[in-house]
């Protein structure tokens, strides 16, 4: 991002220290009591060093801190700089959303606490420039997210955050496991290290799964329909919006590109689970019948793509920098677009009235249409830095995915038009509309719209987007789902059943996630009485055992015994010392 | 061999000592048992003598010495033995008592 | 006479005629008996105090009763073993004669028959000063005709102390003590005969210069051997000792287990350490595999018993194990498993009088001494409950007491010269000692609160002295170059 | 100098000395007790600290006492022993602390602390001891000081808990007696700075060795609780808080772990261990016994028990660390010594805490205690979180440590031991986190003792979790910083062994 400003390098250290200080500092002043009223107001200001880190500072900025952790380095590079751009304006959109949204939660300081800590965390997991610091925010956020998660405290949000706790454990340990194994074979753990380091395949599975779960790539996406639904609005924002990144992230940072990678099978796989996650993601969407659940499972579709996307990196990874451009614009177009629809959703749940659903319903579409790709909007902008991308891939690759593109943006439009139709059959009766919660999603919409456009990457888009071409395979999708959609009301106005597939889908193959038990492991046991009650058993016998000594010791006082003795010595003992 | 009187004397304090010793394991009466003690050491002693003796030409003092030195202190050991054995006979006569009372009683 | 006392070794008498003196004070003194018995006992420590001090700095020596030479005249001879089991007896014989003073002024404190405790005490000063001499006189006796009488003066002082009590079942604890100690004595006798009519002489180490195999010589080391074993009281001829060491009074147990066990055992090894390049080891084997059996036996015992005196008698019947098992030992390294097994003995005694005096004192103020009762003790007596643990960690042979020197000792020579089997009944017998011990231990050291017996009834004396006991086989732990050097000092 | 000789035993006295006072004193004299305490714990960190500087220094401190000829009671403070001091001495100080605050009212408190401090004065002991009589002599002593406190609640189950320590204990204890004795026959005197003394003897006697070792290793095992050699550690829960804390983190289990590591690296040499092909079983060993103290820990509704299991799993990564034998992997298990000794103590602190303030000893009754005990609830989160090895807890950085090393060894599957016993850290202590924070309280507390102020609970309980938790959080934080712990092990392996 071009800075206007420019600051000293003192500066724009400290400014970097206070990216993750700030939050953590004030998620502080939460825990005390006297500090809390001034904590709560100032929340969301926290995320303003954030964002003035991504617009403001050089891109390759490092801080050393040698005495953090294992020792370590923090700084913005390019990538970093897309994504705490979208970071920084999420989380503080959301917290000012959120401010409002908790107003009457009497435990709105406990999960502003939560917030905070995962804010500071996910900051800088995006500023980490070495494996450990990435690993340390990575799960130190990961955990932090469980706080929001389980917020409400009721059975559903208790058996989601079961769920989440267990996969993010599972990753916890992937990830040290992989780490662990690349670190071994590494000098030192700079990032740039690893990305020029050769490929080991049990590390880069490990990595890979253990990234998956975060970013909710098929089969690890289990815990994103269940969690997102339960946790209150501003959480699920930034759940989806944001958190889900950062397994992106940690792809970008730590798959090692090379021409071993792309002869490796890495790339297909990926492609192939980017595909297959964009279409089974819209399928089982298409089935739900909550609004936040549609939109987990269309950001499972999403990052589909983006997963895709990382694939045709790995394919020719002569197109890795493109590639790297087209997934941070991708992820910042698509994490806008679905915080502003998390919010609306909440918005709407929350405030709505009959007399604005006309325009609030308005308010949903913007992004519903961004994310379809509707000509013009961050989402035309982000397909078409894409489109660029697997146009310039060897020949299978491009043809095919050339044919998926529009079919994907079909499909996402299919699920969107679902969803708005929940959403316009779901309005309360409520008319006061709190400009807290409005303002900040209107913001947020004008991202959605407008930022993209400032993008070094327009030029590009500005000079083909007003093609008749481009401007059609734009539009179509839209307009054919839209049909779809309009047909299939029509015809069968009550809807698939949502008993068909419940949200977790794969989760209930192997548990149900509606249990009622709380223990992780089924049973406990209270006491452990086996084994001891054996060894008074034992204690038992060696009592009879001493009886019977007894006796024999008061045979041994008799007189003749005693004599028999004294003889059998004598003359035992004439014989060995005569030695016959 | 020839027996000398010397041997005889000797073999007879090692006999009498047998015979004590037989006395003292098989008596179950404290008295005798305390005589039979007193066997043991005559037949000691008559050993002693008998080695002082020698071969019957010169008589050696020391093991006299020793013999005498020996009856004292075997008269006091019977001394303290005979004492001791009064207690415990006044003490089971005690018992016997106690027992027959308590059955009588009883 | 002062000069005379510095330059000859008239040292040597000092150590037998003190405490016969003390012993006859205190006899005529009936009214106060006491004081000269403690003045003796102090006495007499200074003067083998004394005695060890010229034998470090001036060697050993030998002395002649009234300058009569042997062989008719006594004569005293002092080497490091001898001066060492003096001086043994001189601490415990002190700690044990401090404990005694407070020990009998409490019982004549606390109940009604305070005619009779005070004849027990006005029998018991003069019997145990008696006691101390003849011991004494034993270490340092040079012929082996002494030996036998301050054997039986030993015996018969300790049979009228294990009377002292007036329990039926001491008498005939004391009665079967007589009978047994007389068989043994006269059996040592006989062998003494022997060897004199083979030998012409009653000089122990000219005797062991000059000894052969001839039967006359095996038959009076077989009649040493097994009467010394009967006194000794190792298996299988421990049937007397718990009975009258458990039924004896406090300080009475205390010398019996302590002292006079390791009098007659000294005198077993004083023959065997001589004797044994000559017997080869089968006889040693069979020596270590009674003490092994004895160790085993005792130990088993020990934990069976109900009553804590009785189970400390029971452990001593299982320490005596040890002091002779070290024979196998010594025929590869005399030197080293002459100062393991005097160390072990120091050590045992030390802490075996301990355990008997704090037993004691606990008996004292409870009134009984059934172990399963005992619960909370601690909070009435600390320092007693406290010797009694630390004498029992010498015992078990655990580190900081001589115990775990001593054993330590027993465990590298078995271990360099590979007697497995050796090890492994030390090392059994160190366990054995830890399971009868925790099991006393863990109830006298219970912190369970339970109403014993309200206010303190014995005497201060008693427990520091049990206290200090307890002290001085934990500080052996830490003297073993002194001790060593000591015991190295040749006659 | 003549003070640098003095310095050691001046240490030990430091605890031994109002120890000794203590026993003394009536129960009624509370404060005296006190400030003993407290003037003992002080003084002895002074000079510890004394002692590390002139270390760093490069000053040696050794103090030689004959016992007997050829035998010799050596103390001597390597970076090793200073670390282990260090940790002891720190955690020492806390837990009086704690334990003034939570025997407040409860009968034999001379008694008890008299043997606290003869405790610490052995552990002391252990730690500087500068060969093997002098670990064997106070490795004895440990059993003996501590088994009045293991059953100073008195009650049938208090017995039961103490005898089979002793059971355990001594029969180790002997095991280890045996094997010194056997060692000293064979090499002389072991001194522990003198590594190379038994790699002469390998040729010839090889199989003698590897018997000694095992010996060895058994006897230290008992109290490191390695894995057949558990069963006591999770009986002795019974004791009180305190002393579950001194047991678990600062004294009996860590001296077995610290004998491992003298073992290994200081009597055997890792080369001569190497050859004699003794790591491997002690690494699987250790591995067993990580992967069944966490499978047990599960089942436990106990919260002390579930801990105590949790210590059965968490030593034996020391073990674990330097049976691998590579520098990281020793770097790993010793640093360890160090972190789960400050995790672990914040954990019985904080179990103490909820047991003494409310009454509740089952996790299963835990439910809501997070807002009943904020500040204990997170220091308790703290540890268990390092516990279960998640960064920037302590825990981690051994972990990663371990692995890293494991891999230069070529010991791959170490990596999948750490995952699953992450795994299974996590599956025993989260539930326990969710059911205090985000679980409603269930009726009353059992006893409830009520708040002080606007404390939680009397501020000297409070007070140490809660600093102990922030240090096993700051040395992970700061682990590369040159203060830390991990500093200090790095410094050790690379002076000490030359690695």
């Amino acid at each position: 991002m071009m800075s206007h400003i420019v600051l000293n390098e003192q500066l724009q250290l400290l400014l970097l220290s206070l990216v993750p200080g700030l939050p953590l500092v004030m998620s502080c002043a939460l825990l005390v009591k006297p500090l809390q009223g001034i904590g709560m107001r100032l929340a969301p200001w926290s995320a303003l060093p954030a964002l003035g880190a991504a617009l403001l500072l050089d891109p390759g900025i490092n801080l050393e801190v040698t005495w953090f952790f294992m020792g370590g380095r923090m700084g913005v590079d390019l990538l970093g700089q897309r994504f705490l751009l979208l970071a920084a304006l999420v989380w503080m959109l959301s917290a000012f959303f959120g401010r409002s949204y908790l107003r009457s939660d009497p435990r709105r300081t406990s999960f502003f606490f939560f917030y905070l800590i995962s804010m500071a965390f996910n900051f800088g997991l995006i500023l980490a420039q070495d494996m450990l610091g990435f690993y340390l925010f990575f799960g130190l956020m990961s955990f932090s997210a469980y706080g929001l998660i389980v917020h409400t405290q009721s059975r559903e949000a208790r058996q989601a955050g079961k769920i989440y706790i267990v996969l993010v454990m599972v990753g916890e340990v992937l990830l040290f496991s992989g780490m662990l194994l690349m670190a071994s074979r590494l000098p030192d753990l700079e990032l740039t290290t690893i990305a020029a380091t050769s490929p080991e395949c049990v590390s880069l599975i490990l990595l890979f799964l253990g990234f998956a779960i975060k970013a909710g790539a098929l089969p690890m996406h289990v815990w994103l329909p269940l969690a997102h639904p339960v946790a209150p609005v501003p959480a699920s924002a930034v759940l989806s919006g944001v958190m889900i990144k950062a397994g992106l992230l940690g792809w970008l940072r730590f798959l090692p590109v090379g021409p071993e990678m792309a002869q490796s099978g890495w790339g297909t796989i990926f492609v192939v689970m980017g595909i297959l996650a964009a279409f089974y993601g819209v399928l089982i969407g298409l089935m739900q019948q909550e609004a936040k659940t549609v939109l987990a499972y269309s950001s499972i579709s999403q990052m589909g793509i983006m997963t895709m996307l990382v694939g045709c990196g790995l394919l020719s990874p002569a197109f890795w920098p493109q590639v790297n451009n087209a997934v941070s614009i991708y992820a910042l177009h698509h994490g806008l677009a679905k915080a502003a629809l998390f919010l609306g959703v909440g918005l709407v749940v929350a405030e709505g009235g009959r007399r604005s659903v006309s325009w609030m319903m308005g308010l949903l579409l913007l992004p519903s249409l961004a994310l379809a790709g509707l000509p013009f909007s961050s989402g035309a902008i982000a397909k078409f830095t894409v489109k660029e991308v697997v146009h310039g891939l060897p020949m299978p690759w491009s043809e095919a995915l050339g044919l998926f593109m529009p079919l994907s943006a079909l499909a996402t439009m299919l699920l969107l038009c679902h969803f708005l139709k929940i959403v316009n059959g779901a309005f309360p009766r409520k008319t006061s509309i709190s400009t807290g919660m409005l303002r900040p999603l209107l913001v947020l919409l004008a991202a959605v719209g407008g930022l993209l456009w400032f993008w070094p990457q327009l030029p590009t888009y500005a000079e083909h987007g007003a093609d008749r071409d481009l401007l059609w395979q734009g539009l179509w999708p839209v307009l054919l789902g839209w049909g779809i959609m309009v047909v299939f009301w029509t015809w069968w106005p009550a809807g698939i059943k949502s008993s068909t597939v419940p949200a977790g889908d794969l989760l209930w193959l192997v548990y149900n996630p509606h249990d009622k038990r709380d223990g992780l492991f089924g049973k406990i046991d209270t006491q452990e009485g086996k084994g001891e009650k054996g060894i008074f058993r034992r204690i038992g016998m060696w009592m009879d055992v001493l009886e019977a000594g007894r006796g024999l010791e008061k045979k041994l006082m008799r007189w003749g015994v005693v004599g028999g003795c004294y003889l059998m010595l004598c003359l035992y003992l004439i014989f060995v010392i005569l030695k016959i | 061999m020839i027996f000398s009187p010397g041997h005889v004397y000797g073999l007879t304090g090692l006999l009498l000592f047998i015979v004590g010793l037989a006395g003292l394991i098989l008596c179950a009466q404290l008295l005798r048992k305390i005589l039979a003690v007193n066997i043991m050491a005559s037949g000691v002693f008559l050993f002693l003598v008998t080695i002082a003796h020698g071969n019957g030409v010169l008589i050696d003092p020391v093991p006299h010495a020793m013999v005498l030195t020996g009856i004292v202190v075997s008269v006091s050991s019977t001394a303290v033995a005979l004492a001791l054995a009064g207690r415990v006979q006044d003490m089971a006569h005690c018992r016997d008592l106690l027992k027959k009372k308590a059955r009588g009683e009883g | 006479m002062i000069r005379l006392l510095l330059q000859g070794d008239c040292w040597l008498i000092l150590p037998v005629i003190l405490p016969l003196l003390g012993a006859l004070l205190s006899f005529l003194l009936k009214k106060q008996p006491r004081l000269p018995g403690v003045l003796g006992a102090l006495v007499t420590f200074f003067a083998s105090a004394a005695l060890a001090w010229k034998l470090v700095s001036h060697g050993g020596g030998r002395y002649y009763l009234g300058g009569w030479q042997p062989p008719l005249g006594i004569s005293l001879r002092a080497d490091g073993p001898a001066v060492l089991m003096v001086l043994m007896t001189a601490v415990t014989g002190l700690a044990v004669s401090v404990y005694a003073g407070g020990y009998f002024q409490s019982r004549i404190n606390k109940r009604g028959e305070e005619q009779r405790h005070l004849a027990q005490e006005r029998s018991f000063w003069p019997l145990w000063l008696l006691l101390w001499a003849a011991l004494n006189g034993m270490f340092l006796s040079a012929d082996i005709f002494n030996m036998y009488v301050t054997l039986e003066l030993v015996a018969l002082s300790s049979v009228g102390l294990t009377a002292l009590s007036g329990k039926p079942a001491s008498q005939v604890a004391a009665m079967r003590y007589l009978l047994v100690s007389l068989l043994g004595s006269l059996s040592f006798l006989l062998g003494v005969a022997f060897l004199y009519k083979v030998h012409g002489s009653l000089d122990l180490l000219a005797i062991g210069a000059a000894l052969s195999l001839a039967p006359a010589v095996v038959m009076a080391m077989v009649l040493i051997s097994v009467g010394l074993m009967l006194k000794t009281a190792l298996f299988p001829f421990h049937f007397w000792l718990p009975p009258a060491h458990a039924n004896a009074l406090a300080p009475v147990s205390a010398i019996l287990s302590g002292l006079v066990i390791n009098g007659a055992w000294y005198l077993f090894f004083r023959f065997w350490q001589g004797v044994l390049p000559l017997v080869g080891e089968g006889a040693a084997t069979l020596l270590a595999v009674l003490g092994g059996v004895a160790i085993v036996w005792g130990a088993y015992q020990a934990f069976c018993q109900q009553r804590l005196k009785m189970l400390v008698a029971y452990s001593t019947v299982a320490q005596i194990g040890y002091l002779f098992i070290i024979f196998p030992l010594m025929e590869m390294g005399p030197e080293q498993g002459a100062a393991a097994v005097f160390y072990f003995v120091i050590s045992h005694s030390c802490a075996k009088a301990a355990m008997f005096l704090a037993a004691g004192t606990l008996f004292l103020q409870v009134g009984h001494d059934r172990i399963s009762d005992l619960d909370g003790v601690r909070q009435v007596l600390p320092k007693t409950t406290f010797a009694f643990a630390l004498g029992g960690l010498s015992l078990m042979g655990l580190p900081p007491t001589g115990g775990f020197i001593a054993k330590y000792m027993y465990l590298s020579q078995a271990v360099s010269q590979e007697r497995w089997w050796l090890v492994a009944v030390i090392v059994a017998g160190s366990c054995l000692a830890a399971v009868y011990i925790c099991r006393a231990v863990a109830h006298i050291l219970s912190p369970r609160l339970v109403a014993v017996a309200g206010p303190v009834v014995v005497a201060a004396s008693m427990e520091w002295s049990a206290l200090a006991l307890a002290l001085v086989a934990m500080l052996l732990g830490f003297v073993g170059p002194l001790v060593l050097h000591l015991i190295e000092v040749a006659g | 100098m003549i003070w640098h000789d003095w310095l050691l035993v001046m240490i030990l006295l430091s605890s031994l000395g109002p120890g000794l006072i203590i026993f003394s004193l009536a129960e009624s004299s509370r404060a005296s007790r006190t400030t003993l305490n407290i003037f003992g714990a002080v003084t002895k960190m002074v000079l510890v600290l004394v002692m590390i500087l002139g270390i760093y220094r490069g000053h040696s401190f050794a103090v030689h006492f004959t016992i007997l000829p050829g035998l010799e009671l050596v103390l001597r403070a390597d970076p090793l022993s200073a670390l282990f001091v260090t940790l002891s001495s720190i955690l020492w100080l806390f837990t009086t602390l704690y334990a003034i605050a939570y025997l407040e009212d409860s009968p034999n408190r001379s008694h008890f602390f008299g043997y606290f401090s003869l405790c610490v004065t052995v552990t002391i002991g252990i730690a500087l001891a500068g060969n093997l009589l002098t670990f064997l002599f106070f490795f004895e002593m440990l059993t003996l000081s501590t088994y009045p406190l293991v059953v100073h609640r008195g009650t049938a189950e208090a017995m039961a808990a103490g005898k089979v320590y002793l059971v355990y204990t001594l029969a180790g204890g002997i095991l280890l007696f045996i094997g010194v004795v056997w060692l000293h026959a064979m090499a002389g005197p072991v001194d522990f700075s003198r590594p190379g003394l038994l790699t002469p003897l390998v040729a010839g006697h090889g199989t003698t060795l590897k018997i000694i070792f095992y010996l060895l290793l058994a006897g230290v095992g008992v109290k490191a609780a390695l894995f057949p050699l558990h069963g006591w550690l999770p009986r002795a829960m019974v004791a009180p808080a305190p002393v579950s804390a001194l047991l678990h983190a600062v004294a009996v289990v860590k001296a077995g772990a610290f004998g491992i590591i003298r073992i290994v690296l200081d009597v055997y040499g890792l080369d001569t261990a190497r050859t004699l092909g003794l790591l491997l079983p002690l690494m699987l060993l250790s591995s067993i016994t990580i992967m069944y103290g966490s499978v047990r820990a599960l089942s436990q509704d106990n919260l002390k028990r579930r801990l105590a299991f949790s210590t059965v799993s968490q030593v034996s990564y020391i073990a674990l660390g330097i049976s691998i034998g590579s520098p990281l992997a020793i770097m790993g298990g010793m640093v360890h010594l160090v972190h789960q000794g400050l995790m672990k103590i914040t954990l019985f602190f904080c179990a103490g805490n909820i047991a003494e303030t409310l009454g509740i000893h089952d996790i299963s009754r835990m439910n809501g205690v997070g807002r009943r005990l904020p500040v204990t609830m997170a220091a308790f989160t703290l540890a268990a979180m390092g516990m279960i090895g998640l960064p920037p807890m302590a825990g981690f950085v051994s972990k990663w440590y371990l692995g890293l090393g494991a891999l230069a060894q070529g010991q791959g599957w170490i990596v999948w031991v750490l995952v699953l016993s992450s795994l299974l850290n996590g599956a025993y202590f989260l539930p326990i986190l969710y059911g205090a924070w985000f679980k409603e309280q269930e009726g009353e507390w059992p006893a409830d003792s009520g708040t002080v102020g606007s404390l939680e609970s009397h501020w000297m309980l409070i007070v140490p979790p809660v600093i102990t938790a922030v240090v096993s959080l700051l040395v992970g934080l700061l682990a590369n910083s040159s203060l830390s712990p991990l500093a200090w092990v790095r410094f050790i392996v690379r002076t000490g062994y030359g690695l």
